[in-house]
């Protein structure tokens, strides 16, 4: 068994793919049809330029802020690869490339970052839960899912996501162990980027990996290089095989790297080297993967230029789109507080409607 | 029909809502295989079995982050929080999420779920088992906060609270838990959410109380047989139901609220707010309350001069009574 | 002396009580290396080391919790919630002990200690980023709840919260942090916690803020410059100064008290209570409270909405000037 | 190193002196003087018997409330031998023996199951904290106390305790890793005693230990024979060497059983069979260590009986001193809130006194 062969106490860690795109593992590459493989690199690419946009878009003012995920694409559409369109993706907020992956539309995922609450209104078969900000909290979400999923014997895992500084939280720990408890089709995968904030992971965990984290609930626990796409494919798709045989949760951890700032408000040069920047842009998720497709023939440097070009025009066109929303309108509010409007409700919003009125001028409100 | 307490109505509103609706699922600390440490869940783990029925660990956040879960993915979970002095570890997942992911998804996800705990003094308990923290949750938007003080309400609010397509909290009375009996109907039946009861009419003054307190609002009038007050149970303590309040304030000018959660910030306060914007002109006396003292609730030896008794009531009704502008 | 933000105050308090007193700690995500997401706390480390200021774990209960042993342990702890939203993970650490360590042990134990956190909306930001949960902390025996509007107060009221024998909620209007200037004293000194401030004297009706709100009242009554207004900074919400309240409303006869947070169940309703209980006789008018609606704060594309501004206040006061009981 | 000989994920625990009260492991038998030991052992009997006698005040309504520690004394005492007066001692709520040991007075620790806070107003020198009702959240403040004694290079360790239960609670997790990170001297003692009120701690606690929890922070965990004095002795001692040295925290699970009911209001007949109980009462701490120290020739029956004896008499009365106090003082209730007493709470006393006066009887008011 996989999780058996990769023991996080001994530093053993899951590569298949190496820094430049060389398959070092062949007896684990998976086999991936051609159309699925180019999915994953295009939503990555996808992923990539529109995190690019978004932080010029910020940087014109015309975006409010952005978590991006330069350097994490992998780590976030391998799983996504390998999940099935009936799993349920649960957010943290840096998985932009796996929402893209799981039906988010573009769309969508910039205008909930633009300010507006119907950005996370997927489409209605999109199993994904909103952007959860509380760090930890998702997590028991996730539990949850995967509960109702035994229970109603629906062949289905909770896929949930959640950084290296989240598992300090005390909700990570009582949300793994309710899902080892009842052996629960859930599977974790830490985004270990390095870094919260401004906080070095070692600073502030003494665990030597996140993985090990496991043992305290006598689940699987793996380290995963979080920059290759084919070893965290693997990885989740044995945990999800083993989720829907009632083997219980799993936790990944993929190692990866934050090549961006934490947010659009955030100055990474106050608190981390260039160099150490550098040093892991060498290696780039992406990188590596076109390199693995051209070496299949999937993928050639000239079709490369055109999906990136495509890529640029579908990402300013989508967020003109997003801009002309502009204001929320003033009912959306409050509407969806109950599902009925109280009658308290009704008058605030009434009230507040008068004074607009009498104010004989609407100045954005 | 048979008499019935609080806890059995309890009880039997569980059980024969989830006989009905299979996508109901019970669980929290020891509320499994025990029935729960007041026994208001006994006996529903063999019947629906530990999969609808269960143990969890000792973790109310994820108990109740579990269930934002469950409710999203077909189930209606309704759990327990063993007093509600410890939904505090919750509180989080209840004010960020529970109260939130309507708002949050603007409508694709909604949480069919209830949270029930055990509230309030007078039982002799250790510390943070005797805790009215109705303001906690009535100051979040998103949440219901439903309160039985009768048998026949706690059945019927409960099931209504389970139908209710948002997520409601619901604090039980665990004083008169088995206090006193009344006659219950066998079926299934709802009382609305956001409406109060009047439990007795009268013109003299209103005196707004819940749960354990609604009896000793009672309890006081028949100490002061000539004053005829109109005693409203407030059972849902938000949303609120501002007509009920307004309507007897109209007709008496008099107003006094019982609680016995700490007075300063606390749920009084926001009724004399509401009587002051909608029915100032009719006041004939300033509102007023009486409630917890400012502290934390004393251990079983101090406990007594927390805890409202009904003499206490009267006197302050007589005092209202008394007062002129 | 010399001209500074309010998040200069800050700093400085931080820094200057510090170099006093080396029981001071100040802990926190992101509060050590960096100095803070918003920077109140940068330059502290390098001076005084990585033992007295330092990154912790995300973590809010363990943050808190840690500090109630810290400060049995012969520290002081100045620990920071990243954002006000981000405390209820802790609010169990802080209802049940940091509030309570003093009575539980009837003395044996207290705890000097400061939760900080920036507060409010108004700043365009994520989701939990701008909550104002004055009641949350208000409503809890045993927590003192500060605010401050000004940089001069920001200064002396964190001394004060620092040197205070028992625990101090800290809130910090984010969205005046650098808004504007005063000047502020070189050295140490304090602003007395308990008290209100007058920031206009006035005859014709008291409006009551704090924090971010305060200029925003001072803006409004520049609109309807007929009207003069008493104008209180309430800046410690609890222990309320009742008497500065009372006094000016037994002047004007009418009350408005504007907040950001929510309104049901909220810190005005307190306010209004208080007025019922000791200035009924005096009202002129109905009180009112301009606050937040009862909803989730919106993102920001919605915020505008939410956000109360200086005109919304003038209106209100015209309304209030014009009741007639 | 002792910790690295009992490794939890190979079911290795720690035991020094049999059921029987035989050493069967000698190079390990710690040497503690004649004196300490009867002291250790008189503690225990006399939270047997003041366990067993709480029981009868409260069927006779005498005592609200109460958590008997019957079986788990070893647990208690163990430890407690091994630290020193400047430790901290920090309670979750069934430490009636470690309390008695670290120098709580019995009639403090019976004053509060009565109902009294000032059972927790323990003499200024004894360095307890007071019981801790929400579970779990003591591990913070001990880490909170153990990171004062580092910063202020006090050689003081903070021993806290803990029920299997509370391992699943999020503040568990937070409060070890707090410790963990800055490699705080602190010492975990889970005493794992089967159950969680009515729940099986195999029920829902999937890991085959708890003492493997440490292993999520880098940090060692050892399980310990619970009903065994010296082992738990043993294994504080070193935890508590390591952690002066800077070492950090170490997690110790004592393996114990709850013989007696949750607390007064619990029936374990209710979800526990009484072969059970008996199983476990044959291994009983108190039983063992007396035949350790009559076959040191530390003790004899004859002292035995008459240490029941006086311990009996020294509880009766003390109990009878704690009913003397009867209700607490109006004033009690609000003096202790803040240091000095609000205006507001002035005010709300005065008209309570006066609603008293007027009433003109005071009816336990
Ligand atoms: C409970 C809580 N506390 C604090 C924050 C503020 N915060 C937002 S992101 C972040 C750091 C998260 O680090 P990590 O989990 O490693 O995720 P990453 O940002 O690296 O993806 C913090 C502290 C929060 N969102 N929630
Ligand atoms: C946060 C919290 N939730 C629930 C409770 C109610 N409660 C009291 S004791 C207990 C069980 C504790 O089990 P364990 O930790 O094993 O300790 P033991 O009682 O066995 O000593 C529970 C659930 C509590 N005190 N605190
Ligand atoms: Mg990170
Ligand atoms: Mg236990």
């Amino acid at each position: 068994m996989l999780f058996e062969k990769f023991d996080p106490l001994k530093g053993e860690m899951l590569q298949i793919l190496d820094h430049k795109g060389i398959i070092i593992n062949d007896k684990l590459e998976p086999k991936i049809a051609k159309e699925k493989l180019l999915k994953m690199y295009k939503t990555m690419v996808l992923g990539r330029v529109a995190d690019e946009k978004a932080l010029q878009f910020q940087r014109q003012g015309r975006m409010l802020t952005y978590a991006p995920n330069i350097g994490q694409e992998a780590a976030q559409v391998g799983p996504m690869a390998a999940a099935k369109d009936e799993d349920w993706l649960v957010l943290a907020f840096r998985e932009f490339n796996a929402m893209l992956y799981k039906g988010v539309t573009l769309e969508q995922a910039f205008l909930y970052w633009y300010g507006n609450e119907l950005g996370s209104k997927y489409d209605d078969n999109v199993k994904v839960l909103p952007i959860n900000v509380p760090i930890g909290s998702q997590i028991n979400h996730a539990a949850g899912l995967a509960y109702a999923s035994k229970l109603q014997k629906k062949d289905e895992v909770a896929i949930v996501f959640i950084g290296d500084g989240g598992t300090s939280h005390g909700e990570f720990h009582e949300g793994v162990n309710f899902a080892a408890t009842y052996d629960l089709p859930m599977i974790v995968i830490i985004q270990n980027n390095q870094y919260a904030i401004s906080t070095p992971r070692h600073k502030v965990i003494k665990s030597k990996t996140l993985a090990q984290k496991a043992i305290a609930y006598d689940i699987f626990g793996i380290q995963v290089d979080g920059n290759d796409p084919l070893a965290m494919f693997v990885a989740v798709e044995e945990a999800r095989k083993r989720a829907i045989k009632g083997d219980g949760p799993t936790i990944i951890e993929a190692v990866t790297y934050r090549i961006g700032p934490h947010t659009t408000s955030d100055n990474p040069k106050l608190y981390r080297e260039d160099k150490e920047v550098e040093e892991w842009s060498k290696k780039d998720p992406i990188f590596r993967f076109k390199r693995y497709l051209i070496d299949k023939k999937y993928w050639t440097e000239k079709a490369d230029e055109q999906l990136y070009e495509e890529h640029k025009q579908t990402v300013l066109e989508t967020f003109k789109k997003v801009e002309e929303t502009g204001e929320v309108p003033l009912e959306d509010i409050f509407k969806y507080t109950y599902e009925k409007m109280t009658s308290n409700l009704k008058e605030q919003m009434a009230y507040y409607q008068e004074f607009l009125d009498k104010k004989g001028e609407n100045n954005g409100k | 029909m048979a008499n019935k307490t609080i806890l059995q109505a309890i009880n039997e509103a569980l059980d024969q809502a989830m006989e009905k609706d299979e996508s109901i699922v019970v669980y929290g600390e020891d509320v499994g295989y025990e029935g729960g440490v007041f026994r208001t869940t006994a006996g529903l783990q063999k019947k629906y079995g530990e999969g609808r029925v269960f143990d969890t660990p000792i973790a109310e956040a994820a108990i109740v982050g579990s269930a934002v879960g469950m409710a999203i993915n077909g189930l209606k979970p309704v759990v327990e929080m063993q007093f509600s002095g410890f939904s505090l570890p919750a509180y989080n997942q209840i004010v960020t999420h529970v109260a939130r992911f309507r708002n949050r998804s603007r409508g694709k996800y909604h949480l069919p779920m209830v949270i029930r705990m055990p509230y309030g003094g007078g039982v002799k308990a250790l510390e943070h088992h005797s805790e009215s923290l109705e303001t906690l949750y009535a100051h979040i938007p998103g949440l219901k906060l439903v309160i039985p003080s009768t048998p026949y309400d706690a059945k019927g609010l409960l099931i209504a609270a389970i139908n209710d397509p948002d997520p409601v909290i619901f604090m039980e009375p665990k004083r008169i838990y088995r206090a006193f009996k009344q006659e219950v109907p066998d079926e299934l039946y709802e009382v609305p959410l956001g409406k109060a009861r009047i439990a007795k009419k009268g013109e003299d003054i209103t005196i707004i109380a819940w749960g354990a307190l609604v009896r000793e609002v009672e309890k006081a009038m028949e100490l002061v047989p000539n004053i005829n007050a109109e005693i409203i149970d407030l059972r849902t303590i938000s949303p609120i139901d501002q007509e009920t309040i307004i309507n007897s304030v109209k007709k008496t000018g008099r107003v006094l609220i019982v609680h016995e959660a700490v007075k300063s910030f606390g749920p009084a306060a926001e009724i004399i707010s509401i009587i002051n914007e909608k029915a100032f002109v009719y006041l004939e006396a300033a509102p007023r309350r009486l409630t917890g003292f400012d502290i934390t609730v004393p251990l079983p030896k101090g406990e007594n001069h927390f805890i409202i008794e009904p003499k206490q009531i009267a006197y302050e009704v007589k005092n209202i009574m008394a007062f002129k502008a």
